[in-house]
């Protein structure tokens, strides 16, 4: 008893943060050993939306994969799409049309706008800022009305296909474009003047969850995460996928990785997204969209309904699958979160024989532990959210 | 003292309206009690300890601080009230006051009692 | 119409249950709450006499009690946490200063 | 007597009734309404009573009724009595504080003087903080009596919270007790006539920061740590439900309702209108006779004062809606290293100045 | 009406007393103290002391009673439950009749001094705020900055008495 | 475990500094004396808010041209948004004018359905011609990710733009059979013609 | 999925009642003031949802819309989220329910004051969705009682408005005697028993 | 080329551990002997010319019916020299482990963890080798080929 209670200021409490809790956004349990307010050690423990993606991938498909990477990353779905496309693409050997291309860079980076957005949101309203979450609420169901007249589906889009794309830009879409990026402006610079120089703001976010480059390096840290931390590595960049490499943006950086410079990071690629859309929307070229490979891109309605070899190839293409050649590729790109690697192994049938996602919040959650031991409660908040631990994404 | 009476009326009313209402809530509701139900919440999973420990000397300390503040700024009012009466002397009397308490915020600040990050 | 010895009497009436507290109580802490309990009791008498009289000097010295009553509280239940730190009880007859 | 008892039970009733039956609820309904309109939606309007919604003022009726028939839950091993006296303790000083501000200056009305202040005592805002210490045991208790995690923490966090800001609060109007040289609200009010007197021209940092303690009093955001639910959950209220966990919440309300009427009697000129003095409103209504003049100038001075009432809630509302809330070392820190030294040099200043002036 | 409104207030204030002193539990204790205190500040009202009513509840009720709540939730000792040895009850016994013959003794001084002094109507400024500061600040001045020393001196000594583990754990 | 200097050094990138632009986002580390004072950055942010309330308060009082409020709320039940062509709500099946069904239960969707929401059973008419005797389209399970529509070489199944009414208070009510699938082909005419012309030969 | 009623039955039978519900009706059955009353608080109901957004996964995005400023839940009196189950009286259940969740939700459930209702948003809270593995929970009322389902992947936010005002019908139907309605039928004996 | 620069370093280092090199689609794959995994990860981390101070990935994948039955795929990215190569180790199923690399990259950890709870290899060294993604009485390894897909195994409730 006595051994205990001896020294009166080391009396822990532990706490289980979640997993039902706002701060934990359902996913994620925090086992907090606190010391009045300060916090002594904290474990993570994730996995409550383990939904088995991998078994579900190896069991259809490698078409029927594609509903299940949208959810994987469901704040920025196009962006797994595109990546999973890509990566079968590669194990394929092809090479998708200039215009599918485009199209798909345009559909990462209204993707990317959403992600970053909804992010500085949730973490405008877990600190108490209720009305800047739903300025970039508003601006990005503005976002998801440009995505929703392109794919059809305001988060789970489905909408690249293996060798190109479910469909072409709609008509009158760059003007809608334009326009809504116009009011997205306005709504950022409110935001922005809400939150950049409050100092409420400040005080909150800045100096906490610091990361050194080097540490953040070996933690696997990737995406805004790791260039808050001052190391300008993104995969657009660094292995321009796409047509990345003929976009003029450029790649924010922090100083010392602490919240208030991963949110800087992210408020910046919002506009740099923006600029990197309108490029792509001004370059447009015309021409096909999908790839001429009827084996690999299902057929054209055309041929399906008036060739006969054509439908019996269809229903050969739809019950068996394509089938890639064997073997295995790794293909990264650049997700809202970090880089988002596709590792995919194909033993020549037509299902994904592994089909394995490298997700970028699951090493940011990792190192939650460090960056929180000795702060204080509180600041698991702005932390946890600037990470943006996205379930479906580290779970999967 | 009839301003005391309307204060008590006052504090009687509100009295009888809290307890109208404390009443009320306990008597219309269903209500069903079992052992899950009944634990504390902690995020959907079982408290690993029970809240009943102690808790950090640093809010010891700032009750203490009130106290003592609070005593500072009872002083204080009376001798707002007469300021004009009492003039520089007041105001001189009241300074020493105010600069011996001081030493002791300084005091307390650099002795660090009131970082509550360590 | 109340008479001043009605107001005496009433504060003999709380200063004596303090006092009785102070003897029956164990709990240190408790002891402290009685004690502070005669000093109301006294300041009660205080102003009784003091508005008797109509004669403000009273109220004065009940503002100074109040204000040696913070002291001693902020000072007394400190070193009931430090006597606490030594050894986890707040029981009296367990504290024994000579043991540590 | 008659008329004293008149004039007494007309005030009470007045401001029980504007209190519990109009702010209380409403102020739920206008803090939704005008967080949905800063936010660009709508807010609640849908509830109807046959055909009528009228911009969703049931809301607040719904809310009530549906309150009032919700499970009252009491967590095992909590005091229960301890626990049922907590909201009691946090509502009974929220709505008995109102009784000391002045709503209205005070006239002759058919040769009887009437005080618009329930009851006009000497030490005026002391009573106030007195019942405001009382509401800290509230809070206390309710994150203690819980038995959870969440709500001790959050007890705790409010009650250490709402202590410091008490001091700061306190010293923060000595400069204004300083020139006005009394505690009497209504006399406070009275000496306002002059536009160029009220107190927010005289005591500008005395103004921000008594507003600024006087928010976190209330916890309300930014300082809302105490009941921060991405942190906290629900803080000291967590395991409280149904009737009991609004009555913190009409206590929040009231509240606002009263930190609004105390800056306004300290600061905005109480129930002055700018530029118009008491004489010259007298005189615009000669027409009505002395009495009705009288009369009508007494309800211009009382919906003048409500005006500015409603004006502080919005401010507050605003605030509210506007900032994300401190971290609690923060608070904390902003309370003693910064409002505290502030407003004890802004009593040595006024003191200096005064002197000066005096002289 | 006062004689009602003394006998309301001076009941309750000895019955929440007696609470106190018989219970064995902290936090109740301290809560019937706080309604002692309030019971005393409704009293000192009848008595025409306005500022001291103010500061009972400011000062005792809202500010040393919270201290001593947080010292017991601090200490966590609310199961604690007092026990009497043998002779320790031998000891309480002879202490409450010695208080009881005090209590007796101090009644019947009362009683017999017959001075049934009626309570007259106060003057106008009896027990205002700038009547007691007046009088505290010229003719009570001594002890008003020996009070600020003395706050400087307990603000010192309970913050080293009770922060001494922290800083001793920070080395 | 790894040791660091915890200096954060600068870490040495293998991209091109011309290719990368790499762009610093935090301009100063210390605060201006004028956002330290908390103050005027509140005034600030509460400009902002009071903005919006105000222009949304005007426009109640003086609708913007074209609109019924400035507020961006859609008040759904009384208005709707107005859908994009492309929008993919729940799979109904196309009604030919004679009213049979344009399906021929070849089972495409079935096996293309990820959630494996659709069971057929087929049949033949006496005519030869195949028709699914039942069709049942398990709503708890479909994702609305339009493979069936996709695979469909018949035109029979595809995305409506419905959405309303399938809140179900009873799980066993949302198996819908074929007959709650069947829309004439007047109804989904829109969308047949976007099918047409997105999955046309010129779009490949 | 008759079940559900069934076992809701049975819960309500095994439970303990203010009133049985066989004694309310014979006691104030047909009482024109009760059914008054009945109505007056069914009403206040449906449109006083305090909800506890229970959110996991993909339909949060969808949610967040919701409360958002273009389809603004708060329309209909449901916007105040209270993240204390015992003030809440809508449990959304927002997304995937995996295995390891599912106790989560249960204890969530169950320490929720009575009237509770539990809305199930999207099809993974309903039937487990495309998720039919080993992980995954094959929708929420195979653990609590649901009042309202709401397909989607996720769903729109219209639809969620429509299932909010199928709730609303619901709510409105109901007798005094629904409640209390208890535990979740999954819970442990051991956790029930009274106290 | 460029992308050969690691294999060759790789080889002349550890010319015997080196089972085999590839370079399908560009991806420099190296398949190494799992008991020189440590050290090879460590010479890769700190050699001048290969500075693969990213560890991207660490996944396993079940080839049920081969020899060795599993394999441990980690991906590395250098970003000094702008490389990505992919290290692969064979794990028997008769001795299910390998060594685990947290010493050399601290990002290992969760990754060794979650294969661990999906896959069953155990990780020697590893400082807290626990389920990460399924629960603790979770009886099995899901993502092997021989556990069925539908195969459930509630923690309460009906099974369905």
């Amino acid at each position: 008893m006595s051994e205990i209670a001896k020294d009166l200021h080391t009396e822990h409490m532990v706490i289980n943060m979640g997993p039902s809790h706002p701060v934990t956004h359902g996913t994620v349990k925090f086992l907090v050993t606190l010391d009045g307010e300060t916090i002594e050690d904290l474990k993570v423990e994730i996995g409550y939306l383990h939904r088995g993606f991998e078994k579900m991938c190896e069991s259809g498909t490698w078409y029927q994969v594609f509903p299940y990477t949208d959810r994987l990353n469901y704040v920025s779905p196009l962006i797994n799409n595109v990546g999973y496309a890509l990566a079968v693409e590669k194990l394929i050997g092809i090479d998708v049309p200039e215009r599918c291309k485009y199209v798909r860079v345009i559909a990462c980076e209204l993707s990317r706008i959403a992600d970053h957005m909804t992010n500085v949101a949730a973490g405008g309203l877990e600190l108490g800022a209720f009305t800047a979450f739903l300025y970039f609420v508003e601006a990005r169901e503005l976002v998801w009305d440009l995505i929703e007249m392109l794919c059809g589906a305001r988060v789970t889009t489905n909408y690249v296909r293996i060798g190109g794309l479910k469909n072409d830009l709609p008509d009158g879409f760059k003007q809608k474009t334009l326009e809504v990026f116009k009011r997205c402006r306005v709504l950022w610079s409110d935001v922005n003047k809400l939150l950049t120089k409050n100092r409420v703001f400040i005080d909150r976010v800045r100096d906490v969850g610091t990361m050194p480059a080097e540490e953040a390096i070996a933690y696997g840290f990737t995406g805004p995460c790791l260039r808050a931390c001052g190391v300008p590595y993104d995969v657009r960049k660094a292995n321009p996928y796409l047509v990345y490499d003929r976009m003029d943006f450029e790649v924010p950086i922090g100083e010392t990785g602490d919240n208030f410079d991963k949110y800087l990071v992210r408020m910046e690629e919002i506009n740099q997204s923006m600029r990197i859309v309108e490029q792509a929307l001004e370059q447009l070229p015309g021409g096909p969209i999908n790839v001429d490979m009827p084996y690999y891109r299902w057929q054209s309605k055309d041929d399906i309904y008036n060739r006969i070899d054509s439908l019996i190839f269809h229903f050969k293409t739809v019950i068996e699958g394509i089938k890639p050649p064997p073997g295995e590729v790794y293909l990264a790109v650049e997700s809202g979160n970090g880089e988002l690697g596709f590792y995919l192994v194909s033993d020549g049938s037509g299902k994904p024989y592994k089909c394995r996602v490298r997700p970028p919040c699951f090493p940011l959650t990792a190192a939650m532990p460090r960056m929180m031991k000795g702060r204080l409660i509180a600041d698991i908040v702005p932390t946890f959210d600037m990470i943006n631990m996205i379930g479906g994404e580290c779970d999967r | 003292m009839s301003e005391y009476i309307h204060v008590l009326i006052m504090l009687v009313l509100a009295a009888a309206t809290a307890g109208g209402m404390l009443v009320a809530t306990s008597l219309i509701g269903p209500k069903k009690s079992f052992i899950d139900k009944m634990e504390p919440f902690e995020c959907g999973e079982s408290p690993i300890v029970s809240p009943k420990l102690r808790f950090s000397v640093k809010f010891y300390l700032v009750a203490l601080f009130f106290v003592i503040f609070d005593i500072e700024a009872v002083y204080a009012y009376p001798w707002a009230v007469l300021f004009k009466e009492l003039g520089l002397f007041g105001f001189i009397e009241m300074m020493i006051f105010l600069t011996i308490l001081a030493i002791g915020l300084i005091y307390v600040w650099r002795r660090g009692a009131l970082e509550w990050d360590r | 119409m109340v008479s001043l010895n009605s107001y005496l009497i009433l504060g003999a009436m709380l200063f004596s249950i303090g006092a009785v507290g102070v003897f029956t109580q164990r709990n240190a802490l408790i002891i402290y709450m009685c004690i502070e309990l005669m000093l109301n009791a006294v300041n009660l008498t205080l102003v009784a006499f003091s508005r008797f009289l109509n004669n403000l000097d009273g109220h004065v010295f009940v503002f100074m009690i109040m204000t040696v009553a913070a002291a001693e509280a902020a000072v007394g239940l400190s070193i009931i946490i430090s006597l606490f730190r030594n050894k986890p009880t707040v029981n009296v007859d367990d504290i024994n200063l000579s043991k540590g | 007597m008659v008329a004293d008892l008149i004039e007494s039970v007309a005030k009470i009733v007045f401001i029980f009734s504007i209190n519990l039956g109009f702010f209380a609820p409403i102020l739920g309904w206008v803090e939704r309404k005008q967080s949905a309109v800063m936010q660009d939606r709508i807010g609640a309007n849908r509830a109807n009573i046959g055909k009528f919604t009228i911009i969703g003022l049931f809301h607040p009726i719904a809310d009530a009724v549906k309150v009032l028939t919700k499970e009252d839950f009491v967590p095992a091993g909590a005091n229960k009595f301890f626990h049922t006296l907590a909201p009691f303790i946090c509502l009974v000083p929220a709505i008995a504080t109102f009784s000391v501000i002045p709503f209205g200056g005070q006239y002759e009305l058919f040769g009887h003087h009437v005080n618009l202040v329930i009851a006009d005592l000497d030490v005026g805002i002391l009573f106030v903080f007195a019942l405001t210490s009382l509401a800290t045991f509230g809070v206390v208790l309710a994150g203690w009596s819980s038995r959870s995690n969440w709500s001790l923490l959050g007890g705790l966090r409010a009650s250490a919270q709402m202590l410091s800001y008490e001091v700061a609060m306190g010293l923060a109007i000595i400069g204004i007790i300083m020139v006005f040289g009394t505690l009497k609200l209504s006399e406070i009010g009275a000496m306002q006539e002059n536009f160029l007197h009220w107190g927010i021209f005289i005591q500008p940092l005395g103004f921000i920061l008594f507003f600024t303690c006087a928010v976190a009093e209330n916890k309300r955001v930014p300082f809302d740590v105490p009941e921060a639910e991405s942190e906290l959950v629900a803080g000291y209220f967590t395991e409280y439900s149904g009737l009991k966990f609004v009555m913190f919440w009409m206590s929040e309300f009231l509240e606002i309702v009263t930190i609004s009427g105390i800056l306004t009697t300290l600061f905005l000129g109480a129930w002055h209108i700018p530029f118009v003095t008491d004489a010259m409103l007298l005189s615009f209504f000669q027409f009505a006779g002395p009495n009705g003049a009288t009369i009508l100038a007494m309800l211009v001075n009382i919906a003048t004062f409500f005006a500015k009432v409603i004006f502080f809630i919005w401010l507050q509302m605003t605030i509210r809606w506007t900032l994300p809330r401190f971290r609690y070392d923060q608070v904390m820190r902003l309370c003693w290293k910064m409002i505290l030294p502030l407003s004890l040099i802004n009593i040595s200043i006024t003191g200096l100045v005064l002197l000066l002036w005096i002289k | 009406m006062q004689l009602l409104m003394f006998y309301l207030l001076g009941l309750g204030a000895v019955v929440a007393a007696l609470i106190m002193v018989t219970n064995k539990r902290p936090v109740r204790a301290a809560m019937s103290l706080i309604a002692t205190m309030s019971f005393l500040a409704g009293l000192y009202v009848l008595l025409d002391a306005h500022l001291i009513a103010a500061l009972q509840l400011i000062v005792y009720a809202g500010a040393i009673m919270v201290l001593f709540l947080f010292v017991i939730m601090l200490l966590n000792i609310e199961e604690k439950e007092g026990r009497l040895a043998g002779s320790a009850l031998l000891w309480q016994m002879i202490a409450i009749a010695v208080v009881g013959l005090v209590f007796v003794l101090m009644v019947s001084v009362v009683k017999l001094s017959d001075n049934v002094v009626p309570l007259g109507e106060a003057a106008a400024l009896f027990g205002t705020t700038r009547a007691v500061g007046k009088m505290l600040f010229t003719e009570y001045l001594l002890p008003f900055e020996i009070a600020s020393v003395l706050l400087l001196a307990a603000i010192v000594g309970a913050v080293i008495l009770a922060k001494r583990r922290i800083d001793d754990s920070d080395q | 475990m790894t040791q660091f200097d915890g200096k954060g050094s600068q870490v040495t990138v293998g991209v091109p500094a011309g290719r990368l632009k790499p762009k610093r986002v935090r301009r100063n580390l210390d605060l201006t004396l004028w956002e330290k004072l908390y103050v005027f950055e509140i005034i600030r942010g509460m400009y902002v808010t009071t903005k919006h309330f105000a222009l949304n308060m005007l426009g109640f009082v003086l609708p913007p041209r074209g609109k019924k409020r400035s507020v961006f709320t859609v008040y759904y039940p009384d208005e709707k948004v107005v859908l994009p062509p492309a929008y993919r709500g729940r799979p109904v099946l196309v009604m030919r004018p004679d009213g049979t069904e344009r399906c021929v239960a070849c089972g495409l969707c079935e096996t293309a359905c990820p959630g494996h929401a659709i069971s057929i059973v087929g049949a033949e008419r006496e005519n030869g011609e195949r028709y699914p005797l039942s069709y049942v389209l398990d709503m708890t399970r479909c994702v609305y990710c339009g493979f069936c529509e996709e695979v469909c070489p018949k035109e029979a199944i595809v995305m409506s733009s419905e959405y309303q009414g399938l809140a179900e208070t009873d799980r066993s009510r949302m198996r819908y059979s074929k007959e709650q699938l069947l829309r004439s082909e007047e109804s989904v005419k829109g969308r047949i013609e976007y099918i047409r012309r997105i999955y046309s030969k010129c779009n490949y | 999925m008759g079940s559900i009623k069934g076992r809701l039955g049975a819960l309500r039978r095994s439970g303990q009642e203010l009133l049985d519900s066989g004694e309310a009706e014979r006691l104030l059955g047909g009482s024109v003031l009760f059914t008054k009353v009945e109505s007056v608080v069914n009403w206040a109901r449906k449109y006083s949802f305090f909800l506890y957004p229970f959110v996991t996964a993909c339909c949060g995005m969808e949610f967040m819309s919701v409360a958002g400023p273009k389809y603004d839940l708060d329309r209909f009196g449901a916007a105040l989220p209270r993240f204390s189950p015992r003030q809440a009286d809508l449990l959304m259940v927002v997304g995937t329910i995996s295995h390891k969740q599912a106790p989560v939700l249960v204890k969530v459930y169950n320490q929720m004051t009575e009237p509770k209702w539990v809305f199930a948003f999207g099809v993974c809270a309903v039937s487990g969705g495309f998720y039919d593995n080993y992980a995954t929970v094959q929708g929420i009322d195979t653990l609590i009682p649901v009042d309202v389902y709401v397909p989607g992947c996720p769903p729109r936010p219209e639809m969620v408005i429509d299932g909010l005002m199928k709730l609303q019908e619901k709510v409105a139907q109901e007798r005094w005697s629904d409640w209390p309605r208890g535990a979740a039928p999954v819970t442990d004996e051991a956790k029930l028993t009274e106290c | 080329m460029d992308a050969s620069v690691t294999l060759q370093r790789l080889t002349e280092r550890f010319g015997d551990s080196i089972l085999e090199t590839h370079s399908y689609r560009g991806d420099d794959t190296a398949v190494v002997k799992k008991e020189d995994i440590v050290a090879l990860c460590t010479f890769l981390r700190d050699d001048g010319k290969l500075l693969y101070n990213f560890m991207m990935d660490l996944t396993a994948v079940d080839y049920l019916g081969r020899e060795p039955r599993f394999e441990v795929v980690y991906h590395l990215y250098s970003l000094r020299y702008n490389r990505r190569v992919r290290i692969k180790a064979g794990v028997p199923e008769s001795d299910c482990s390998i060594d685990s690399i947290v010493p050399v990259w601290i990002a290992a950890d969760w990754f060794e963890r979650e294969v661990f709870d999906l896959y069953g290899i155990a990780f020697n060294g590893h400082p807290d080798l626990r389920r990460l993604l399924l629960y603790e009485g979770f009886e099995g390894h899901p993502l092997r080929k021989d556990y069925p897909v539908k195969k459930r195994q509630p923690l309460i409730g009906p099974i369905n």
